[in-house]
């Protein structure tokens, strides 16, 4: 899958980029069905002639980070699991079996880039750099998403399915009026990704999102996670055919890869990036994973799948193969695997202390933000409660 | 096909009654329907295998089929646009919308095609769809899943709205809106779906009262109390801690949003003198607005204090760590219920 | 393009049809971009191996009756034109130049099928048999639609665009459970067509129409008559493909026909129909053609298109090839054409005469029909309403 | 890009006055605003080389390009959604919605995100975008084109509602609009966009009114009529009328539907004691309930007949050879004057 030679392009002009040739090589280029894999889930590591370059630089010590990085999110993950179970949190979103996707995908942005997550995305957010215990409030339901996004470049978690796949063509059109598409200067450009599941790809605003995007030629990589389900509902449902042949109609590439394949889903979302701030415009990655926990905490997915399937994914765990593949090729000893459980024991142990030391919100957030300007009606009403309430703590009633 | 049990045991005995929480009444209207008729199709996201997220529709997709019991793509527009369709093919759809704050996906359909298809084609078509959305705050869930959308429904002509209360309403009601040839709106109060406070004898052989009308839950003569859904047991709590201060306050269960049926709050008003609204939904352009529009015009010489409401306040649903102030609940009740009285 | 052998099936079963097989041979089957063309803009007939066995009916006397359709829609359609222009109708939306498309695909559908037309389908529901004065009132903005939609099998014109096309996938949804597909006696089976522009194709409804049409199986035939403008906009704003293309990624066979020939778009429609009814699913038609006239009367194309458009177009001209094949193949003579012509000025003198003998509707069509069932509230406004009126007819004012 | 003569005159001289259209108050005040700010970007359906289909955006496009004036794909979801991203981004879109009729597509976005993005990010993300709605009937169109959807926003927190009703507001509250930080739906009366009698001196140099305000805009002691966008002319008119049979009626424009600045209005019925709302819109559950809920609370000693409305019917918009009946007219705002003043 040879990635086209990006065209030097006005920046912002409408008509340089792609050219229809362009377009058919990139549609071409995705016409096998396979999913990519690089690293087996035996450990071994497949070279691919077009994606190999795009991991020139992913050495040992990178690939120890990526380990790192999944065992981290996974055991964050597992902690957040069980701090619901433990009624410390009102729900969770496990992203058991999805680390590689999103550590793949979250390694290959650039601090430039922008993120837009639906609300899965706890990898993403790691590789963003946005703290961790951040991201409890909104599963303890005391915020509604509290980092700083302008600075992480990842917006806030987005629950109605497909929004912020618009938002995000949006802020990626805007990257491209704002000349960072197609410069010589590479270190100018900048892309978009967006994440959503494969029950999302059903949504009307995901292929308005698809329509905005090819139109305008918006550098916005597409990053669909098919973890197979949508809550009970598995990916027949949604679609007759692999999801990565949608962008075919559009007229940009769709590729779909190993989801639990960290370096393919790297050199993916590398290439996909490349494309876009190149000015190709966008991109669909269909990264083929397994959602292998509940959809969450409230979910009961023995009514509606078996076992098997879960065992059969755990063979093909995103984690596992890197640590044989780390391990075969003693590219890391026992002393690494250790810190790396010791530093996620850590983690864990700080996660939980600050979800138990979590103060409650007070009554005036009800009424804060909902505008920027002031507003007297909501104003009053602030004054109103505020009042009320009050009277109760003179009246020593509360 | 095979006969529920549950049912079966229904058609037998001529006055059945059961214990029921008011997700399986709702779960047994919906059954006795689809058993009453045909044509009469469930669909939704996760409503086959899942049965619902909420489990109402536990069962429909085994004893009923694939094709009466639809698992539809994850798309709100899709539910409602085809459920148009089949409606147009003699179907009677029930979609579920699975959250209140998922129904906006499905919004233009439901204002452009299922509202105005029977005035567009003059009567020559009819929609008989029931649109059921579990509605309302109290379960401590993440953003988008507590909120109170029936006041742009009910601005919506050309639809329907009801919401029900308790178990024996959810069993009747659900089955008079699948009867009804034009489309229900139908809001259910999630937060007491499982509510073993709130399980009820259902009587299945008895005639219901009709679909579109308001019902007085208790007779006062201090001030009235107008609410639907989840608040109508917060207002018959208040009713009750208020009995105890020695304040008696007539409770009114609306029911019925679109068509409203005014007449039993407007004898209530010129009884008591005094009204108080309550809803879970933001005041502004709502329906506790229009509540005290027609109440205003109709008692005018007969309040002896404005109409006051208690409501969630004009802002998103917060964070829900602090829903227990944006919920109405007994005290806010009672307090407005001073106010009044000290008008 | 051969038609899938249609495979028998269980009316109503969910998995009998189509097979992955089908679906991968009817996209290949649409592989060629070109625009199907059976007769040329020249009068020529072209032979085409697999789709002329779809007009083996099809003799002079049928290509004759299609000749009339089209000038009789077309004379109707200037004579709409001509009567918003004196005032009588409060807008027309001419289908000038879509003749074929429309006379094509009506007359590919049988009385058992369905359609949904858009607003601009005037020769479809010729075609369905709806008397063309009954089209008026909707123009005259005396009623929405006032046909009998059942019998005509012709839904109520639909402004909002794209909100059809789930409808009709629903229909369909319900002609597929009604066991009304795969039977092996064809005259069980149905199908419905539903009708869209190319600007259609950016909205979410679109898009989920072909996902629920293609995961359900739904006998329905997509018909997208691209006319390349959607008011102001040509279709460069919508798609960086040809229309026809989008069909690829759910799966179902997606062909571009030469919009202006009507016998293409007979030829394709029935193929696609047939495909409907065997119980293979959905078919996207793009009838390529072009929209001769403003976008409605109130739009003024001047400001956004060039006049050598149009003229390239008038060669294109899908009546005057029917006529030029005709006469020139002596299949038909000078009184023909004349009593052709002479039938389109009758019924240019009907719809006048209709036009202006059409009745103020009264008051209370304000409130009929909102509700089947009786509704107080309404009933109440409707009664204060016209006794409020009544008053001034007693006062002698109004 | 080629400064627009128009504008330069304005900013020759200080105090610049132009007898303007509502329509070409707004290009003009679209126009301003673009030139004041590059982040300013318009977008919607036929914006560009046609002007939009009533020519608001006319000339935008040759003068600030295609990237300043988009002519969007066919999705009002996608218009929406992806100008909040672009607002996420920085800019300061105007986005046009066709018709009234054709916003409930993109009515999720609005809900979801446009509505919630502020709070949702505790303010960290602003969302400074203004939406633009030629609203109401009157003009003979066919379905979906003559619709008044304000109060579905209305009672949407998170929103900011306005609504102009002359050509000097039109220039200043389009502006002011745009300059705001919160979101704001600007529904423009299009009934009255070309009218030459609503033709007005719009000083171009003076400092505007408010944009969260109410006006009064004709002085009266019998009663007050309260409405907003095209209603205003009707009531105008009949204040004129009324005052030749010697009663005087008070007319405010409201201007802001969402905060309702209501202290005029308040201030008004102390003095009239009677309150006409008036607005095309259906009644039920609208702003027009919400004005009466708001003005008995606050004047309820005062009034001296109950809040009255003319409005809309609880229909859809009828075939438009009968929409002399549903929209209010000056003989249906007098009526309800005399009913109040019999009251
Ligand atoms: C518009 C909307 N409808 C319904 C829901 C409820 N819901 C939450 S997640 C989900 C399934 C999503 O599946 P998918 O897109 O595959 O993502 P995944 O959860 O598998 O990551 C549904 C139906 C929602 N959040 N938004
Ligand atoms: C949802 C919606 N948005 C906008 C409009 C206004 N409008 C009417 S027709 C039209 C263009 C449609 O173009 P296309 O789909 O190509 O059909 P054509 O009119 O060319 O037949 C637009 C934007 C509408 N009717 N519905
Ligand atoms: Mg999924
Ligand atoms: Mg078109």
């Amino acid at each position: 899958m040879p990635p086209p030679e990006p065209t030097p392009m006005v920046p912002g002009s409408r008509t340089a980029a792609p050219s229809p040739h362009q377009v058919i090589e990139g549609l071409k280029a995705t016409d096998d069905p396979r999913a990519l894999e690089l690293l087996t889930p035996e450990g071994e590591r497949v070279a691919h002639p077009e994606f190999d370059p795009y991991l020139s630089d992913i050495g040992p010590e990178e690939l120890k980070g990526f380990y790192r990085d999944m065992v981290l999110v996974r055991r964050y993950d597992r902690e957040g699991n069980a701090l619901q179970r433990q009624g410390q949190l009102g729900i969770w979103v496990p992203l058991l079996g999805q680390e590689a996707a999103q550590i793949g995908a979250g390694r290959a942005l650039t601090p430039k880039d922008m993120a837009f997550p639906s609300y899965r995305e706890h990898g993403v957010a790691w590789c963003r750099g946005v703290d961790l215990k951040d991201l409890l409030g909104i599963f303890r339901c005391s915020d509604h998403s509290s980092w700083d996004y302008q600075e992480k470049r990842f917006t806030p978690y987005t629950i109605v399915i497909g929004n912020q796949v618009l938002n995000a063509a949006g802020y990626a059109m805007g990257q491209r009026f704002d000349g960072k598409v197609g410069n010589t200067d590479e270190a100018e450009n900048e892309a978009t990704m967006v994440f959503f599941g494969d029950g999302a790809t059903s949504q009307g605003d995901v292929h308005e999102g698809f329509v905005w995007a090819s139109v305008y030629d918006a550098p916005l990589v597409f990053f669909c996670q098919n973890n197979q389900w949508a809550i009970s509902e598995p990916t027949e449902r949604q679609s007759r055919l692999p999801l990565y042949n949608r962008a075919r109609g559009y007229g940009f590439p769709g590729v779909r890869v190993d989801g639990n394949d960290v370096l393919a889903c790297l050199a993916v979302s590398r290439w996909a990036l490349e494309q876009c701030r190149a000015g190709n415009g966008p991109v669909l990655i269909e990264a083929f994973t397994y959602r292998m926990d509940a959809h969450t905490t409230t979910d009961d997915p023995t009514r509606y799948r078996l076992s098997d399937e879960l065992e059969t994914w755990k063979l093909k765990d995103p984690i596992e193969r890197v640590r044989v593949h780390l391990a075969r090729n003693g590219l890391a000893d026992n002393e690494f695997f250790d810190s790396v459980q010791a530093e996620s024991d850590a983690l864990a142990e700080q996660i939980r202390e600050h979800c138990f030391a979590m103060p409650q919100p007070g009554p005036e957030r009800v009424f804060a933000n909902v505008y920027h300007d002031p507003h007297p009606v909501l104003d009053a009403q602030r004054d109103e409660y505020l009042d009320y309430l009050a009277g109760f703590e003179e009246e020593g009633v509360h | 096909m095979a006969a529920p049990v549950i049912s079966r045991a229904a058609e037998q005995s001529p006055s059945a009654t059961q214990k029921l929480t008011i997700g399986k009444a709702l779960n047994l209207g919906l059954r006795t329907a689809m058993e009453n008729d045909p044509k009469v199709i469930v669909m939704g996201e996760d409503v086959g295998k899942l049965g619902g997220v909420f489990r109402i529709t536990d069962g429909l997709q085994k004893d009923f089929g694939e094709h009466r019991v639809l698992d539809t793509p994850l798309a709100e527009s899709g539910i409602i646009g085809t459920a148009v369709g089949l409606a147009i093919r003699g179907y009677r759809p029930v979609c579920e919308i699975q959250f209140d704050g998922f129904i906006f996906p499905g919004f233009d359909q439901i204002v452009s095609q299922v509202a105005k298809v029977h005035f567009r084609s003059e009567g020559r078509l009819r929609m008989p769809m029931v649109i059921r959305v579990p509605f309302g705050g109290g379960i401590g869930a993440v953003e988008h899943h507590s909120e109170s959308p029936e006041s742009y429904f009910a601005h919506t002509a050309g639809l329907r709205v009801v919401s029900c209360s308790n178990a024996v309403d959810a069993y009747w009601m659900l089955q008079q809106a699948i009867q009804c040839e034009d489309p229900v709106l139908f809001f259910e109060p999630k937060r007491y779906y499982h509510s073993g406070a709130l399980r009820a004898e259902v009587d299945t052989a008895v005639t219901p009262a009709p679909l579109f009308s308001s019902q007085v839950l208790r007779t006062g003569n201090s001030a009235t109390l107008v609410a639907y859904g989840p608040s109508v047991k917060v207002c018959l709590d208040a009713a009750a801690a208020a009995d105890e201060d020695g304040t008696s306050l007539e409770v009114i269960d609306l029911r019925t949003l679109s068509p409203l049926d005014l007449g039993p709050v407007f004898e209530s008003v010129r009884k008591t003198g005094r009204l108080i609204a309550v809803s879970e939904a933001p005041a502004n352009s709502s329906l506790t607005s229009e509540i005290a529009m027609r109440v205003q015009q109709e008692c005018f010489y007969s309040l002896e204090a404005p109409v006051l409401r208690v409501t969630g306040f004009d802002t998103p649903y917060p964070p829900t760590k602090l829903e227990e102030h944006f919920l109405p609940d007994l005290d806010r009740v009672l307090h407005a219920v001073d106010r009044a009285l000290a008008w």
